[in-house]
């Protein structure tokens, strides 16, 4: 396949700046905002795996699916407390947690 | 002839992200984000990592989505009006963030000239085991310590009081 | 024979293993004194082995290291467990040791959590005894940041008066300024990496490092801030008085007769011969800070009605010759200020001790709460003389012969400064006769009840003096301990 | 065997001190009295021998003291004339006065710590004696200072003694600094401390530097030997028990700044600078001494007063460069003082401690033998002729008139001067203690010895001058015995000229005696009335010492306690300290501030990041463009 790095990079950056711009603007939901999360990890992913694919070392192959696994561990805790937060305060707008406040 | 495919497939990713960004529900939006995945998928055979590839379809668009579809289904948050819709306000920032951050990326990739020819070579699973578990073996461990604690987490969060 | 059994490392695992087995036996207060006076007899016992090995050559070991030791500690980053000892270490070490021990012995009366509290003692010691022996700056930064924590738990939880206010204090003060030491170290660990290659924290593979002028200029100023910090050399003196006023007396007597000295070591043993070039381009700023020092807080002592904030600011005036000798960077004059951490710490210890033996009885460090104790008490009076007399410098007891010889060897290369200095001392004398007068002499001001030393306190006392008498009258042994390492350092 | 004379006569004293102070308390009373004499008279044995044994100056080394690099510092001893007649004279005056001590100091309890003082003192001063190198000689030289601080301060109980130790502990320090300071810059210059050796270099020096080391040298003198500048000590330093003042403040210590110049003169007298600052500091005190006895009350400050200007009669022999004339001086002086000061304890002891010399009167008939010896000592002070005194102060006058110049001949007039007004005190105190009515007197058992003491050094005094008799008398025995003293060629004077010069000062402390006899001896009864009444300005001026005193009181004592007070206060906590704390609590406001920014709400963070993120890419890219 003759695809340039580069091209595989642009599509990982616009991947995410579009979860970047879903995070931000998505800021009254929670869910949005970790599906935001998800779709810049998976830009990460398409990075690496080009990364990998380019210098044909495994190293990066190696490194998404550590990421996945990482993302599937984070997913789940988040989402456990999505249902705790929701189970306390009937919401998952963000805006009303800010318990972590400086 | 592979390389039509991969844009196109780059086409399908970016069209079904920003659909599942700007949509109203969050069900179609986890709808939209599965074709993207299996669009990536492909993307990631194509690249030459077809493990990868089966891991995404099986873990990102199987498991984990269909982990944010319960959520979303249990706590029934599927009605869009209990849901506040971003407006254009909260969507200046992210635009111009985004832009940003592509903009410069752009930049930066265009101002990089390709030293290597385009090309990519494919890395066997054969190798790619070795590396896992020669290698990488300790993060292997770390990984799997922290998927533990991520269930014992979730777990905890969960339990009834 | 030494070889088989790493003495070194000894020296630094045994305390720490009885900080822990003391720590362990915290529930019965009269087995943790126990142990901890064990413990501290034998390392002091420990310490004297070494002398018999001084005509040694180690092998491996850096010129005029009779003992070395060397292994992989985390060699992804060239960090070494490397300790050594030379005259100077020994006689730090030695210091250390019998300080340890005059510190268990005068904190005998700890009544609260006293298995912690002396579990901390010996922990410190096992920090301060690492950092007199590493050869690796990593190892040597390591120590001298966990010196910090028993200190800090010590005044803390010990201390009396505004103990937390002079814990955060210190806390501060010591911690700016050994980040700053710990950025001048990556510093030059990188760059003699990037010159020779192989990257490392050993001192004597980063004596070689060519430094530009203006860059070991910055890094020796980070050096020398930080252990201007610890010293304490004006005006970055403030937390100085706060923490050995609030301190318990083990604690004072460990952080102005060790933790001061091991900025003195620092300074002779890592910044001098690191950075030759800008320590003689800062060597003026030392002098004028020192002299300063000398007279300054010797007159602001006079001042004092708090004896032992008088103590402390003695303390720091001392010290300023210490500095003063080291600035001089000539063989004598540093051989003087070696001498100079000894017998500070010997004297101006022993006279921290005697003050809190005072405010066991009386509950007061004031000076107007006492007077006329000779008639009272006599055999605490003739040691407060005599430690106060050694204090002033009066020839016979230790503190004069160090200070005669950074007198002279100072001279020789800064005559104003060395002149200076000295007329400070007279500056001394006031304050210290002031503190005999209002103590020993004259009328009684309240009615007390005082109770003469118990064998323990004499015996404590005692033995203080006489290393006072034997240093001043016979200080060639421990002198020519430092002469090959001096010889060494001074030729880099 | 000189060896060990000179360690044995070190050693007795050093080891009876160190007995008393660590287990006097502990020893029966009679055997610390016995002890304690008996190791000054070892001492003294010790330097009789030495003096038989003595064929030539000898360096006599015994053990290192310490050494580092090329700073090597032995105890090593230098015996010549002029340590030998210091040692002799250290051993028998003291072994004396501790004998007397023994009785003086009968109902003191603190017996101990008494003895292991004087005795750590006679040790202390011979080895300022002895010292072969500069800081060996420190070491004496710091010893006697704090054995005196100590015995001014004996009776602490008063803070008055103790505060009187601790000026003359203070302003004697003065002076240690400087010699500290000379002792650095000649190991700088010449590369060694020895006293032989930089003695014999002095020469390689240009002369700017000796002037500056001589004035060192000065000063160092001054603060021990109680010169004017600093000289305020001593008479206060008289708070001490009696037999400490004849001892230490009267016939040894004091004069150890005579001694310390006597001794490098070799070396200073390269300078003709330094010298005349000498002489002119010797003449001034001596004037400045004699003046304030002149209107003292209290018996033994006039004393004190008397011994400050003696010292001043020394000084100005060794700055005309006469050591011999000095040392002869010095010699007979220890002598005829302590008589002096032994017989004012004599007097004080019967009198019930009392000082003042107008409530006494009359002891002539009630103690005749201390009468006797006293007038012989006042005789000696005064200069009458043939007595030692004389003989010792006329050798001195002799010198400075021989040096000639315009300054020395000034400083000669001033000496004459002095000698008249010191014959006119002495007989004045002789008057009122001794002569009228009024004689009872308090006897106690020791008083017999006490007197008896007073016999050997009223003899000595009286006979002091047949250690150096003029040379129109046969020459003296001090003057052959010194000849081998480097730096000591003074031009002779011709018999003619000598005998003018004494028959003048002679007829002066005649007419000193008669003045004071016809004031005081027939006029009394006015006298005594006088002072009742308030004294005149210039009689306060005088008492008081020039107002030494309060003016550095006012010039040095209270600004150095205010500024003590200014630096702790407004300077270290306001300025230093509260600048940290500022500091402190400048970060702590700046991280509220910051605080401010951490609103807990997930989005504001977000943004944050994401700008940062975009913040660091543009940077990257604007770098690439």
């Amino acid at each position: 396949m003759s695809v340039p790095l580069s091209h595989v990079l642009i599509v990982a950056s616009l991947m995410f700046a579009m979860g970047l711009g879903c995070v931000i603007a998505w800021r009254a939901n929670v869910i949005m905002m970790l599906i935001g999360i998800e779709i810049m990890l998976n830009a990460v992913m398409l990075t690496f795996v080009g990364g990998s694919a380019h210098w044909g070392i495994a190293d990066g192959q190696l490194f998404s699916l550590m990421l996945m696994a990482l993302t599937s561990a984070e997913v789940s805790l988040a989402l456990a407390m999505v249902v705790y937060l929701h189970r306390r305060k009937q919401t998952v707008n963000t805006d009303d947690f800010n318990s972590m406040k400086g | 002839m592979e390389a039509t495919l991969f844009y196109i497939l780059a086409a399908v990713l970016l069209i079904g992200i920003l659909l599942a960004i700007t949509a109203r529900q969050a069900v179609r939006s986890i709808v939209y984000l599965v074709t993207s995945f299996f669009a990536l998928a492909l993307m990631f055979y194509l690249l030459g990592a077809p493990l990868i590839a089966a891991f995404e379809v099986i873990i990102y668009a199987g498991a984990i989505m269909v982990l944010f579809l319960f959520v979303i289904m249990m706590l029934e948050l599927e009605s869009p009006e209990k849901l506040a819709k971003p407006n254009f306000k909260n969507w200046l920032p992210a635009l111009l963030l985004a832009g940003a951050v592509v903009g410069a990326l752009v930049v930066l990739l265009a101002s990089r000239v390709q030293a290597v020819p385009p090309g990519f070579t494919e890395i066997p699973v054969r190798q790619f085991a070795f590396a896992l578990f020669k290698q990488y073996g300790v993060a292997v461990e770390v990984v799997s310590m922290q998927l533990l604690f991520a269930l014992v987490g979730a777990l905890y969060l969960g339990r009834r009081r | 024979m030494t070889s088989l059994i790493p003495i070194l490392t000894l020296l630094i695992f045994l305390p720490l293993c009885g900080s822990l087995l003391v720590l362990a036996l915290r529930r019965s207060d009269a087995a943790a004194r126990g142990v901890a006076l064990a413990f501290s007899v034998a390392e002091l016992a420990l310490c004297l082995w070494p002398l018999a090995l001084t005509g040694e050559k180690a092998t491996g070991a850096p010129a005029g290291f009779f003992l070395y030791q060397d292994s992989a500690w985390i060699e992804r980053f060239g960090i070494r467990f490397t300790l050594g000892m030379d005259g100077i270490s020994l006689v730090m070490t030695l210091l250390t040791a019998f300080i340890t021990l005059i510190a268990v012995l005068s904190a005998w009366q700890v009544k609260e959590r006293a298995g912690l509290f002396f579990s901390l003692l010996l922990a410190l010691q096992a920090a301060v005894q690492g950092l007199f022996l590493s050869l690796d700056l990593f190892l040597f930064y390591l120590f001298w940041e966990a010196m910090l924590i028993p200190m800090l738990l010590l005044i803390g939880v010990w201390g009396n008066g505004r103990p937390v206010y002079s814990t955060i204090k210190f806390f501060l003060y010591t911690f700016v300024g050994s980040l700053l030491m710990l950025v001048a170290i990556i510093a030059l660990y990188l760059m003699h990496g990037a010159q020779s290659g192989s990257y490392t924290f050993g001192l004597p593979a980063l004596v070689h490092t060519t430094i530009p002028y203006d860059l070991g200029l910055w890094m020796f100023a980070a050096f020398l801030l930080s252990f201007a910090i610890k010293f304490p050399l004006f005006p970055l003196h403030t937390w100085q008085p706060d923490a050995y006023c609030d301190a318990p007396v083990a604690g004072t007597l460990m952080l102005g007769s060790l933790l001061s000295k091991t900025a003195a070591y620092g300074l002779i043993r890592i910044a001098f011969p690191l950075f030759p070039e800008a320590a003689r381009a800062l060597t003026p700023l030392i002098y004028v800070v020192a002299v300063l020092g000398i007279g300054y807080f010797a007159w602001i002592a006079f001042a004092q009605r708090d004896m032992k904030r008088m103590l402390a600011y003695s303390s720091v005036s001392h010290m300023g010759f210490v500095a003063l000798g080291i600035a001089a960077w000539s063989p004598v004059a540093v051989s003087g200020a070696l001498l100079q951490m000894v017998n500070h710490a010997v004297t101006t210890g022993a006279l921290f001790i005697a003050v809190g033996m005072l405010e066991e009885r009386a509950a007061n460090r004031d000076l107007s709460g006492y007077g006329g104790t000779w008639g009272k008490i006599p055999v605490f009076s003739f040691f407060f003389l005599v430690f106060n007399m050694a204090s002033a410098g009066v020839p016979g007891l230790n503190n004069f012969v160090s200070e005669l010889i950074i007198l002279v060897g100072t001279f020789r290369v800064a005559p104003l400064a060395a002149a200076l200095a000295f007329l400070g001392t007279i500056l001394t004398l006031v304050y210290t006769v002031r503190l005999v007068q209002e103590v020993v002499f004259g009328k009684e001001k309240a009615p007390l009840e005082l109770k003469d030393l118990s064998l323990r306190e004499a015996g404590v006392l005692g033995v203080m003096a006489l290393v006072v008498v034997a240093l001043g009258v016979h200080p060639g042994p421990v002198l020519e301990l430092f002469r090959t390492p001096l010889e060494v350092l001074l030729k880099q | 065997m000189l060896p060990t004379y000179l360690t044995l006569m070190l050693l007795f004293p050093l080891l009876g001190g160190l007995t008393f102070a660590v287990a006097g308390r502990m020893l029966p009373r009679t055997l610390v009295e016995v002890l304690a004499c008996a190791t000054v008279w070892g001492s003294f044995v010790c330097a009789a021998l030495a003096a038989a044994a003595y064929t030539g100056p000898q360096v006599v080394t015994l053990a290192d003291w310490f050494a580092t690099f090329d700073l090597a510092i032995p105890i090593s001893l230098y015996l010549d004339p002029l340590s030998l007649a210091m040692t002799v004279m250290i051993g028998f005056v003291c072994g004396l006065i501790h004998i007397y001590s023994v009785f003086y100091m009968r109902e003191d309890e603190d017996y101990a710590r008494y003895f292991a003082l004087l005795n750590l003192f006679v040790f202390a001063m011979l080895t300022l004696v002895l010292g072969e190198t500069l800081p060996l000689l420190y070491l004496g030289w710091e010893g006697v200072g704090f054995c005196s601080y100590l015995l001014i301060g004996f009776w602490y109980s008063d803070p008055a003694n103790a505060d009187a130790g601790r000026k003359a502990f203070i302003a004697t320090r003065i002076g240690d600094v400087a010699l500290m300071i000379a002792l650095a810059w000649l190991f700088q210059l010449f590369g060694t401390l020895s006293i032989t050796k930089v003695n014999g270099m002095g020469f390689l020096m240009p002369v700017s530097v000796i002037t500056m080391l001589g004035i060192l040298f000065l000063i160092a003198a001054m603060g021990k030997s109680a010169q004017v500048p600093l000289m305020v000590w001593l008479p206060d330093a008289m708070a001490g028990p009696t037999p400490v003042s004849a001892m230490i403040h009267a016939a040894t210590m004091v004069t150890a700044g005579v001694y310390l110049l006597a001794r490098l003169l070799p070396l200073i007298g390269g300078s003709e600078i330094a010298l005349a600052a000498i002489a002119i500091t010797g003449g001034v005190t001596a004037f400045y001494g004699a003046t304030c006895a002149l209107a003292q009350r209290d018996l033994k400050r006039v004393l004190a007063y008397s011994t400050i200007s003696q010292i001043g009669y020394m000084m100005l022999g060794v700055g005309a460069g006469a050591v011999t004339a000095a040392t002869f001086h010095l010699l007979v002086h220890a002598f005829f003082k302590a008589l002096l000061f032994l017989g004012a304890g004599c007097v004080i002891a019967a009198m019930h401690h009392e000082q003042d010399i107008y409530k006494m009167g009359g002891l002539r008939r009630s103690l005749p033998l201390t009468f006797w010896s006293f007038l012989v000592g006042a005789a000696c002070l005064a200069g009458i002729p043939l007595t030692g005194g004389f003989f010792s102060k006329d050798s001195i006058l002799l010198a400075v008139w021989l040096k000639g110049g315009v300054l020395y001949q000034t400083l000669y007039l001033l000496g004459l001067i002095t000698a008249l007004i010191t014959a006119y005190y002495s007989f004045r105190l002789v008057f009122l203690v001794f002569a009228g009515e009024n004689g009872h007197v308090h006897r106690s058992s020791g008083l017999t010895v006490m007197q008896v003491v007073l016999i050997p050094l009223a003899i000595l005094g009286l006979f002091g001058g047949l250690l150096d008799l003029p040379a129109y008398l046969g020459g003296g025995y001090l003057s052959g015995f010194f000849a081998s003293l480097p730096a000591d060629d003074l031009p002779s004077a011709s018999h003619e000229q000598e005998i003018g010069l004494q028959t003048v000062a002679g007829a002066l402390a005649l007419v000193g005696l008669l003045t004071a006899y016809l004031r005081y001896g027939k006029g009394r009864a006015e006298r005594m009335r006088e002072a009742q009444a308030q004294p005149s300005s210039l009689i306060s001026f005088l008492a008081q010492g020039w107002y030494f005193d309060r003016l550095y009181d006012l010039v040095l004592i209270r600004p150095y306690h205010a500024l003590a007070r200014f630096l702790w206060q407004r300077v270290d906590e306001a300025v230093i300290d509260a600048s940290v704390d500022g500091l402190g609590s400048g970060v702590g406001g700046a991280g509220r501030l910051f605080g401010r920014w951490s609103t807990g709400k997930v989005a504001v963070y977000l943004i944050s990041f994401a700008a940062g993120a975009a913040l660091i890419l543009g940077y990257l890219a604007w770098l690439a463009l």
